[in-house]
């Protein structure tokens, strides 16, 4: 199958992750929703590198994509403890819908 | 001697290396963050003047890590627009760095610093690298760390905040490491200089632009990307506000502008209207916003929003008179970077003081915090423009710029935002003169956290009387032409 | 005699298929979890031994085989230990094995 | 044969597409995790398709592993709070009401011409990939190491890689700096009362698998030079480790006091610092290593390195502890 697909399959991971991202109230969704858009841009950038067929695979894209997934296990990570403490603070794992005015 | 050692050593890889390296000990030796921090804002402070004299002697800063240049390898690139950047970053970051070290308690200190250090490093890295992937994980680095440091207070507003701001960072950071894998994947590189050689006008790039530049709007929260701004700045302690405030958002605007100089603006195809459109927007909602809050540092919070505008008004100006447009704006950041570091920490005064920071009970400052309503004032006169702030100099050429291009839709949006930002800034200070209804306790101020918000907001004054200096510092390397970034 | 090693590998990798999707057609049908991970662990780990044997034929070394069947029994072991956590724990949060 | 690949790289897309699908929209919390660590694992898949098996590595131990273990040990953690009955445990309100509908299919609509937009700029790429492969493959041999993902990471972009252990250390310095949180049934009770009852079981699995991991762990490391591997990979391996050692109620904390772990944490981020200036100043350029020592630097390089993405990322896992002295 083309690199094409890979990477088109790459841009629906973003689109849907994006749309679960403003849609979904829970927080640990939200964060899933991030995951999955990152996982996305990996796609992209490490597919679009085997256009046109069998040249030696390009190692930048792969060392990016590494470098991303251990930026996003420490977003993630971040993510959750500030959802807890949040939850912990309002009883509720969702933002809270008004401003503090 | 003296003279050659300056030229030869490696100020800017100083700049990120020593922050690194005093944030990890302040992390181990917590005891000792308050002295660590300040000793290392203070050599910062003084490496950027070098770095300034350097490059201003020898012309552009470029180190190919490593050894390798790029396309391979990451390349560091200073010039007169990275100098700036890193001058605000250190100056304003020495002054809330003062502040802060009365401001904690020493409990919370120790959590400060390390994440502070660790920020300053990566706006450091941010402003000095030459690579488009090397400026996203920069861009992560600076945005954590920021939602760290947003989150310091605890309580429920603090938290909301920080974790509305920790998702509007991750996205923006994502859209713009999309847009990092089409250039690359477009033109064969990450690196600025060799994607200013390779770009072409076509669909990709486009596409990157559109990605990147709304990833970057959402992290500096333009109209209408701008909703968690206000509550984030809002919310997190008076230092921390300030920080985010005047520099954290600064980093994104230096990648916007840097890609726009060097590799968009000659294939913009009309963008620079859209993002002229949304700056005009933003002044006016967010001066007017500023306008109906009635707690103080929502009103600041909204009137970064507000001055964010000006920034972006530049760009359809730019098309005309490139460079002196440019200056303008920088002029602009770096002002609004002290006047708005030193309104955010007057107001942590305010509170400290009478233990809220509601606007109508603000009960005759004047009289009883002079030092810090004055920073306030003198911060305000530079927010709204008036003479001889620094303010005044870069809302003065941008408006010269739209008065000799026709460009009559942008003088009224400059004109009307001043006004605004006058009105708002005197419904403060008029608040400061009265005596409110219930007389409130009112507990000391540390002198300290006074001077230095007031410290700030002279040198945002002082500005203007610096523009002949600093104006030609900023053009070292010619960041504001077609073709600044050499390879 | 490299045709009947590839028939030989092909039947075992189909086998180990079938296995495969026996324990899943359990996971999805069965009524509650016990019996769920009676039919996933069992069929699984005999389906996964008899495709981890098809490629062991496939291996160019014996080194590469020792590896795979090394997997195996990883996978032997942590199967085995989960699916007793689970249903431990599952018991102890008070749920009942299904009765017809 | 070339059709047998289409259609399973076809169902493997489909599949992941599907499961991203499902991860973000079940209605169960419980499940949505699990299946987003299916689809990590499948992404895994994905990656080996693509001839990436570094990344491949580094998305089942991390992206997989580590992530869903970080999301399920938040769920336990969100669910053991106290005064949180519906909101957040578990099912979430479904969007039944008209509003949230609308929300739904308005965001849906508005995000389309995003979706075409990004298609069509993919698409309008030419079919030829311009790439590095060229440029790295002329300069491998002076990287001091043959694995060209290794040279990237280790070497001719150090410097990503020094920022990037710095994110590791920002991560766990912000969490740290949250203070710990109030937990009525924290992680550590969790693996306390499955001990008492499953302690052999347990045990058993744990003195098993955690000298293998160790093991894999090193082979990871040393290998990553001229194969797929090296410190991330290592690193989280050795994370994982801790984990399953957490999670069986060992007392780990006892033997990383916090001090200690915190000298481990910073081990990596210290090494690299004082390597970069100290290249700066021998070599003439920020992490320049001298063709004939490559090897040996990046190795010591990556041990450390790897030592302390273990300890950051198990200190990560077991969350807002360690600010108490």
């Amino acid at each position: 199958m083309s690199s094409f697909s890979f990477a088109l399959a790459g841009i629906g991971l973003f689109v849907l992750g994006l749309h679960a991202l403003i849609v979904h109230a829970h927080l640990l969704r939200k964060i899933l929703a991030i995951n999955i858009m990152g996982s996305g841009v990996s796609l992209v950038l490490v597919a679009l590198a085997r256009r046109g067929g069998d040249a030696l695979p390009d190692a930048v894209p792969h060392a990016m994509v590494i470098t991303g997934i251990v930026v996003a296990v420490s977003a993630t990570a971040l993510a959750l403890v500030l959802m807890l403490k949040l939850a912990a603070e309002t009883g509720s794992a969702t933002l809270p819908d008004d401003s503090p005015e | 001697m003296l003279q050659a050692v300056i030229a030869d050593s490696h100020w800017a890889i100083i700049l990120i290396l020593l922050p690194l390296a005093a944030a990890v000990l302040c992390f181990l030796y917590a005891r000792a963050a308050n002295i660590i921090g300040v000793m290392t804002l203070s050599a910062l402070v003084l490496s950027v003047a070098a770095l300034g004299w350097q490059i201003r002697e020898t012309g552009v800063y470029h180190h190919a890590i490593g050894g390798w240049e790029a396309p391979l390898g990451i390349g560091l690139y200073a010039d007169g627009l990275s100098l700036l950047m890193l001058t605000i970053t250190a100056v304003a970051g020495l002054g809330i760095s003062i502040y802060a070290t009365s401001y904690f308690k020493q409990q919370d200190a120790a959590r400060f610093w390390p994440l502070w250090l660790l920020l300053l490093a990566s706006l450091n890295a941010l402003y000095l690298s030459a690579d488009i992937f090397n400026l996203y994980i920069t861009l992560e680095l600076v945005g954590l760390a920021a939602v760290a440091l947003a989150a310091l207070t605890g309580g429920r507003d603090a938290l909301a905040g920080a974790m509305r701001y920790l998702l509007a960072t991750l996205l923006g950071s994502l859209a713009y490491l999309l847009g990092v894998a089409l250039l690359y994947h477009g033109f064969g590189s990450v690196d600025i200089a060799i994607l200013a050689t390779q770009a072409e006008p076509v669909p990709v790039l486009w596409v990157a632009f559109g990605l990147m530049g709304a990833g970057l709007a959402l992290k500096m929260a333009l109209v209408p990307l701008h909703f968690w701004l206000p509550a984030t700045h809002a919310s997190a302690a008076a230092p921390v506000s300030a920080l985010l405030s005047a520099l954290v958002i600064k980093g994104a605007f230096y990648i916007l502008l840097r890609l726009w100089l060097e590799i968009f603006a000659p294939h913009s195809g009309g963008a620079e209207t859209l993002l002229g459109l949304l700056g005009s927007a933003a002044v006016i909602w967010g001066s007017l916003q500023a306008l109906r809050q009635t707690r103080l540092k929502l009103l600041i919070a909204y009137s970064t929003v507000a001055q964010l505008g000006y920034l972006f008004i530049a760009f359809p100006l730019s098309t005309m008179a490139g460079a002196a447009v440019w200056s303008a704006a920088g002029y602009l950041a770096l002002s609004h970077a002290l006047a708005k570091a030193a309104m955010f920490l007057a107001a942590g005064n305010l509170m400290r003081f009478g233990g809220h920071d509601r606007i109508a009970d603000l009960d005759r400052v004047v009289q009883r915090l002079p030092l810090t309503a004055g920073a306030f004032a003198l911060a305000g006169v530079s927010i709204i423009g008036l003479p001889p702030s620094g303010g005044f100099v870069g809302k003065w050429l941008l408006l010269e710029a739209a008065l000799t291009q026709g460009r009559w839709e942008l003088v009224v949006v400059i004109i009307l935002g001043s006004l605004l930002a006058a009105a708002y800034v005197f419904k403060v200070l008029g608040r400061a003169f009265t005596q409110a209804p219930v007389c409130q306790k009112a507990r000391a101020v540390p002198a300290r956290m006074e001077w230095a918000a007031l410290l700030l907001a002279c040198g945002a004054i002082l500005l203007g009387f610096l523009a002949p200096f600093i104006l030609p510092l900023m053009d070292i390397g010619d960041p504001f032409s077609a073709s600044g970034v050499q390879p | 005699m490299i045709a009947v090693i590839d028939l030989f590998s092909v039947l075992l990798l189909i086998a180990g298929a079938v296995f495969f999707l026996a324990g899943t057609l359990g996971l999805l049908r069965f009524p509650d979890v016990y019996t769920r991970l009676h039919a996933l662990t069992k069929a699984d780990n005999v389906g996964l031994g008899l495709i981890i044997a098809g490629l062991a034929l496939q291996a160019e070394s014996w080194a590469v085989a020792g590896k795979l069947v090394l997997i195996w029994l990883l996978v032997l072991l942590a199967g085995a230990s989960v699916s007793y956590l689970v249903a431990n724990g599952a018991l102890k949060r008070g749920i009942r094995p299904w009765k017809s | 044969m070339t059709l047998l690949a289409w259609g399973f790289d076809g169902l493997l897309l489909l599949g992941l597409l599907g499961l991203a699908w499902k991860a973000l929209n079940s209605t169960d919390l419980f499940s949505a995790i699990a299946l987003f660590i299916a689809f990590g694992l499948l992404m895994a898949l994905v990656w080996v398709r693509l001839e990436a098996p570094d990344i491949a590595l580094a998305e089942a131990a991390i992206g997989a592993g580590l992530s869903g273990a970080l999301l399920l040990a938040a769920l336990a953690r969100l669910r053991g709070m106290e005064g949180n009955v519906t909101s957040n445990t578990g099912v979430e309100e479904a969007p039944n009401n008209i509003d949230a509908r609308l929300v739904q299919w308005l965001s849906a609509i508005l995000l389309l011409p995003v979706l075409f937009g990004l298609v069509y700029g993919v698409l309008s790429l030419p079919g030829n990939a311009v790439g590095l492969s060229a440029e790295i493959n002329a300069n491998l041999a002076a990287s001091g190491v043959s694995n060209p993902v290794t040279a990237v990471l280790l070497n001719f972009r150090a410097y990503d890689t020094l920022l990037e252990v710095f994110v590791l250390l920002l991560a766990l310095i912000a969490i740290w700096s949250m203070g710990s949180i109030q937990f009525n049934r924290s992680i550590e009770t969790i693996g306390k009362t499955s001990l008492e009852t499953t302690s052999s079981v347990l045990d058993t699995l744990v003195y098993l698998l955690v000298p293998v991991l160790m093991m894999v762990a090193a082979y990871l490391l040393w290998v990553g030079a001229h194969a797929p591997g090296g410190a991330f990979q290592a690193g989280s391996v050795l994370a994982a480790a801790c984990v399953l050692l957490l999670l069986a109620g060992w007392p780990l904390h006892r033997l990383l006091t916090a001090m200690r772990l915190r000298l481990l944490a910073v081990a990596g981020p210290v090494v690299f610092v004082s390597m970069a200036a100290y290249s700066l100043i021998a070599e003439g350029a920020l992490l320049q290593f001298p063709p004939e020592h490559a090897g040996t630097l990046i190795l010591l390089l990556e041990t450390v390195a790897a030592l302390s993405i273990a300890v950051t990322l198990a200190a990560l896992f077991s969350g807002g502890q360690g600010q108490h002295e």
